[in-house]
Order: C-alpha cells, then structure tokens, then sequence
C-alpha cells in the first residue's frame, strides 16, 4: 500500500484547529503527548515504523523551526503511536478468530 | 561481503588471493588452431556493453542486421520470480553457429552477455541476469554470418507488501 | 585455496554437458551501500573454458549478468578424465582460474 | 477519534480479507491441545490444496505456482546457497581456539539432528532455536557469538539443515506447562495482527497463500521453515529464520523485536510442531 495515501488522509483528519501559527511551546506540548504515546506502544511490543519515522520527522522540523509542520507531524505521530496501543489490546482476543481449529 | 568476526577461509582468500593467481594464457591472444570461421573478434566488445539503446549495442557488436527466427528458441519467465536472478535460455536448430547474445532493452546498458561458440560447441546456452524492470530480452544468434533473433517479455517487480 | 568456481561437467557418449557457479559480487557501480556512498562497479568481463588445448566456450560478460554467475552450455569431442580449465578475469583485473576432470 | 480512524485506514482492506473466512468459528475451551492444533492445521491445507502433494508444501511458493517452480527448479540445478553450504561444512569442521568444534556440543556431532530444532529446555523452561544452540555453544567454548541474521550463522545452519535434508520434521512438546504455554505464545504471535498494515502471519500464509504480492508467490504457512536457512534472491544473500521474521515484521510496518526474542523462538516453536512429519528442505533458495 502506497505509504502516501493513509498519510495525506489521516493529515486531513487530525488538522489542528488554532489559527495563529504554532509556536516552540505548542510543539514541545504535542511531541511530549507523542513520545508517551509511542512509548507505551514500544511497551505492548507493538511499536509501529511510521510511528518512529513521524516522530522523528517532527523532531527535524522542529529543529529546522518550522513549528506548524512539527505540531502536526507530532500530533500524528500520537495517533499512530495510539492506534498501535488499541490495535495491542483489541487483538488480545480478536487473533482466536482467525485460528485454524 | 561477511563480517569480518571469525575470518571466513574461503571467501577471505578469495577475495585477497584473486589478485596474486596467475592466469595462464591471460589476454586475448587466440592460441592453438582458432577454426578460420569468422567468429566476433576476440577482442572483449568493451563499447557494445557501453551502449545504452539495443539497437546501437547490435550494431557496434555485430555491424549487421537482423531477423527474428522461429529457429531461435528463447526461454523466459513469465513473471521474474527476482529482478536480480532471472533464469535465461535459449537453444537454436540453426546451423554454424558462432555467437550468441542476449540483450536487455529496459536495462542501463541493453548488451548483457555474449558468448563465442567455437567449432563442435553445441549452440545453446543458459545463464541467469539481472532486469532492471519489465523489459523485452531479446536473444540473438550468429549463424553462418547473418543475425537471427527471438524476443520475449518478461514482467519484473519487486516483491513483499510494503515496508 | 578453495576456488571462486564451481563446476560441473559430465560426459555422456560424445557430449559434454558443463555448468559453472562462480563466486563473484557481480556490482553493477549503479547502486549506493547504507551509508549512501556508490558502490563501484566490480564484474567478471571475460570468462573462458578450455579443453584439449582448444576454447570451447568464451563469454564476454556486463554488468547485467546476476551476482554469483551460473552458465550451461555442452560442446563435443572430449570424453571423461579430460581436463576443462576454467578462468575468469573482471573489471578490476581480478581473476581467478581452475581444472576440473570430466566426469 | 484520530487513533480509530488511523486503526480503521490501515485494517479496512484486512477486515474485508477476514470476513472471506466465513467458516464458523467454535471458540475453544482454553485447554491447550497440540496435536489437535497441528492436526487441524496440516487438514486446513490438505483440503485447501488437495492436489498439492503433502512433502510439497515445504517448498513455499514453488508448491503453488508451476511457472515458479521451473524457475526454482533451474536455479536448484546449481542453487546459490551452493557457497553458503561450502562455507559451514568448512567453519562446522573448524575447531575453536580451545580445540573443540561445534560437534562437541550437539547430539550425534550435529549431524542430521536439525529436524529437532526448535526443542523446549526445560531446565531453562524455554524454547532454544538451532540458532540459539549455536551461539551459545561458540560462548561455551571461548568464542565470541554470530550475528542471528548474518552470512556465519546462515551457512552453519545451512550446513546441518542440509545433513537433514528429507527426514521429517520431530518437534516434540514435553509434558510441562511451561511448553504448552510458549507453544500457545507462538500460535497467539502467529494469528496477531501487527503494523500500520495490520496485518498477522495468517492474513498472508493462512489465507491468501499462493496469491501473489507483486512479484512473489506467498507461501503457505505449512512447512514455511523447513526450507531454512534460505538464499532469497531480494537479499541476494543467506538468510536465516530470525532475519525472515524481522524483514516480514517491517514489511507490515510493525517495529521489529530483537533477533530470538521469546515471542520468534515460541512462534517457531508452534510452525515447526505443527510441521510434524514433513520432510526438511533447507537450504532452501527463493525469491
């Protein structure tokens, strides 16, 4: 599957709503949610790659101060890293359905 | 190559011994009685394997034209099972044969491999090569002096689901 | 010194059916290694089979031809216990060379 | 909201696939039942694959495709693991500093045992993959350990897959909770969803085996590992069976563990048994 298209469609979703452009303290805020997001979901042992890549992209354009593109890098790497958590819990018993009996 | 923990005999020394073997008769000078027929020169065709376009690679090989035979058989994969190992071969009814070659369109370079058939070598040969992409091979054999060809596409992709 | 090439030929009546495996990265020079650098190219060029004193296969090969190269081809006119020199030089003027019997 | 609607992108087209599994589904008593396991699993593709014969499975992809399987065919003419072979019968015969070789370590000097692989320790009360044994035997005798997913550990393994080349597979589960309950962790592994691809090892090898993803065949999961180690072309290098689990945990996007984590050695553990009585094939070559 394309990497491009679930990106750009949950990029739609998750358009964070504050008008003015965000600033160092909004994007410290958003990557801190995302970097316990992620950490909980490295701790189910079920870490996904994007969610590492997404972050680490926020990290670089924090870096490069472009802060608007940091936030929402940040904002979905949270929801990357909180998708794999529900996927961890919800498969705790939904993987017997699949099994061969 | 191999990490280098817990030296590896044989790869090791291959790769540092290549260099020392002496190779008996190295060069291009035809020794013992090379069979008057006219087989592409000796010399390795360097520019041929050069070229970019078919059409170019076959002329700067051969300098001739030439005509697709149903008397040339090439077998190809369908589906590429691996871009990198595509198994290739063709064999020929064609009598005095003295070259076969296989070219690639898609590739970087269109020339991939030719062979030199001398006298009482049987024409036909397999070998496995690298496609860049779906391409068109083309196999190209050198009977009695004229260039007969067959052609064959076969569909190249990578594997796996993403990553 | 375990060599580069491993072959295989076996005669039957007149003809000699030889395959040859032959340990060699085969780089092509268009592909970049992890850390982003070009990895030079590094082929077999010329690849030759004797008997008797005679060529019976020669292949001039490119950079199209797979990594860990494998050819067949069959010729006439040697029997068991001949001897079959095989050798190859590339790019980087490398070579390697070995005889093999006739099975 | 957001963490759903990325949960739901990504298992959409995997939800549909799992709806084709239509046959009703009797949950279990949670009594753990191997045999039954592996009877049902070895039925699931006797049936599905009924003109596939049952020592063919082995062969992955090339048990259910004809044009790959001359494509494997010639290349098994003089496959390329041929050097790999070479490689770890040699490094198999070469003694350690101390003067002993791995034949001091293994049953019957590591010769035509490999069908046993993975067993269950019970003094360590765990799984110990061929892999593992390895390693553990190069710490024993003073030498530093290989890499799980390298060139050495690949051309050991393919070494003493190749002296057991044909005999059937004879994983055996020893009476102790403990064996059950890695062998229950390796089947969850196996059935669980994973990646922003969500998807698990039965979505590919269970149900759509024989299908192609681009330019491969999948393979049924039926005897996925008695061709290890394998020559995969796309790697055009040796691979062993912990560096197949990692490349396939990041094809789905999933973050993998690291080389013989306990969930690799227990769903190894859980494919081997369960390919009881099929014939080993390693070193396999593929795609």
């Amino acid at each position: 599957m394309k990497r491009s298209l679930p990106l750009a469609m949950l990029l739609a979703l998750s358009l964070a709503p504050a008008a003015r452009a965000a600033n160092e303290a909004d994007y410290k805020a958003a990557y801190a949610a995302a970097e316990a997001a992620s950490k909980e979901a490295a701790g189910m042992r079920n870490q996904w790659t994007v969610t590492v890549s997404t972050l680490a992209a926020a990290k670089k354009a924090a870096d490069g101060g472009d802060f608007d593109r940091a936030v929402a890098a940040a904002q979905e790497a949270e929801a990357l890293a909180k998708a794999s958590i529900f996927q961890a819990t919800s498969e705790k018993d939904a993987w017997k359905a699949m099994e061969i009996r | 190559m191999t990490t280098t923990t817990g030296p590896h005999p044989t790869r090791r020394l291959i790769l540092q011994g290549a260099a020392g073997v002496a190779l008996l008769g190295l060069g291009n000078l035809p020794f013992g009685a090379a069979p008057a027929r006219a087989a592409a020169n000796d010399k390795y065709p360097e520019e041929a394997f050069k070229l970019k376009n078919e059409a170019d690679a076959i002329k700067a090989l051969y300098g001739k034209t030439v005509e697709p035979s149903d008397k040339v058989k090439l077998d190809a994969p369908e589906i590429a099972e691996n871009g990198g190992v595509v198994p290739i071969s063709v064999t020929t009814t064609l009598d005095k044969v003295t070259s076969i070659s296989f070219f690639v369109a898609e590739n970087p370079n269109a020339l991939a491999a030719s062979y030199r058939i001398p006298d009482g070598t049987l024409p036909a040969v397999a070998n496995r090569l690298k496609m860049a992409k779906t391409t068109n091979v083309t196999a190209i054999v050198e009977a009695d002096g004229k260039l007969y060809s067959a052609t064959k596409e076969v569909k190249v992709t990578v594997g796996g689901c993403g990553g | 010194m375990a060599s580069s090439i491993r072959v295989r030929s076996t005669s039957n009546g007149d003809i000699t059916e030889v395959q040859a495996l032959i340990q060699h990265p085969m780089d092509t020079g268009l592909v970049k290694d992890s850390k982003g650098e070009v990895i030079p190219a590094h082929f077999i060029q010329q690849l030759k089979f004797e008997c008797n004193g005679k060529d019976v296969f020669v292949a001039d090969w490119g950079t199209a031809v797979s990594k860990d190269p494998y050819v067949k081809f069959s010729f006439k006119g040697a029997k068991k216990g001949d001897d079959l020199k095989i050798s190859w030089t590339d790019n980087k003027g490398g070579s390697d060379t070995t005889t093999a019997k006739i099975a | 909201m957001k963490a759903r609607s990325a949960l739901l992108l990504g298992s959409l087209s995997a939800t549909l696939v799992a709806f084709a599994l239509t046959s009703p589904r009797v949950i279990a008593a949670d009594k753990v039942d191997p045999v039954a396991d592996a009877k049902a699993f070895q039925n699931f593709y006797f049936q599905k694959f009924p003109d596939v014969k049952h020592e063919d499975f082995v062969n992955g992809p090339y048990s259910m495709n004809e044009d790959m399987k001359r494509q494997w065919q010639e290349k098994e003419e003089f496959p390329p693991y041929e050097f790999a072979l070479d490689a770890g019968k040699e490094m198999f015969a070469t003694p350690f500093k101390n003067g002993k070789t791995y034949a001091d370590c293994f049953p019957n000097g590591g010769i035509g045992i490999r069908q046993n692989y993975p067993y269950f320790d019970t003094k360590e009360g765990k799984v110990v993959t061929l892999e593992l044994a390895l390693n553990r035997c190069r710490e024993a005798n003073g030498e530093a350990p290989y890499s799980y997913v390298k060139d050495e550990m690949a051309s050991l393994t393919a070494y003493m897959a190749f002296t057991s080349r044909g005999k059937p597979m004879d994983i055996k589960i020893p009476d102790d909770p403990r064996a059950l309950a890695a062998f229950e962790n390796g089947k969850r592994y196996f059935y669980t969803r994973r990646g922003q691809m969500n998807f698990s090892c039965a979505s590919c090898h269970v149900q759509s085996p024989g299908e192609r993803i681009r330019a491969e065949i999948l393979a049924p999961a039926l005897g996925i590992l008695n061709a290890m180690p394998i020559y995969r072309s796309e790697w055009s290098g040796m691979g062993t069976t912990s560096r197949r689990f990692v490349t396939c945990n990041s094809q789905t996007r999933a973050v993998p563990l690291e080389p013989q984590a306990d969930e690799y050695r227990d769903v190894e553990y859980f494919l081997s048994y369960v390919a009881n009585g099929l014939p080993i094939s390693g070193p396999g070559a593929r795609p």
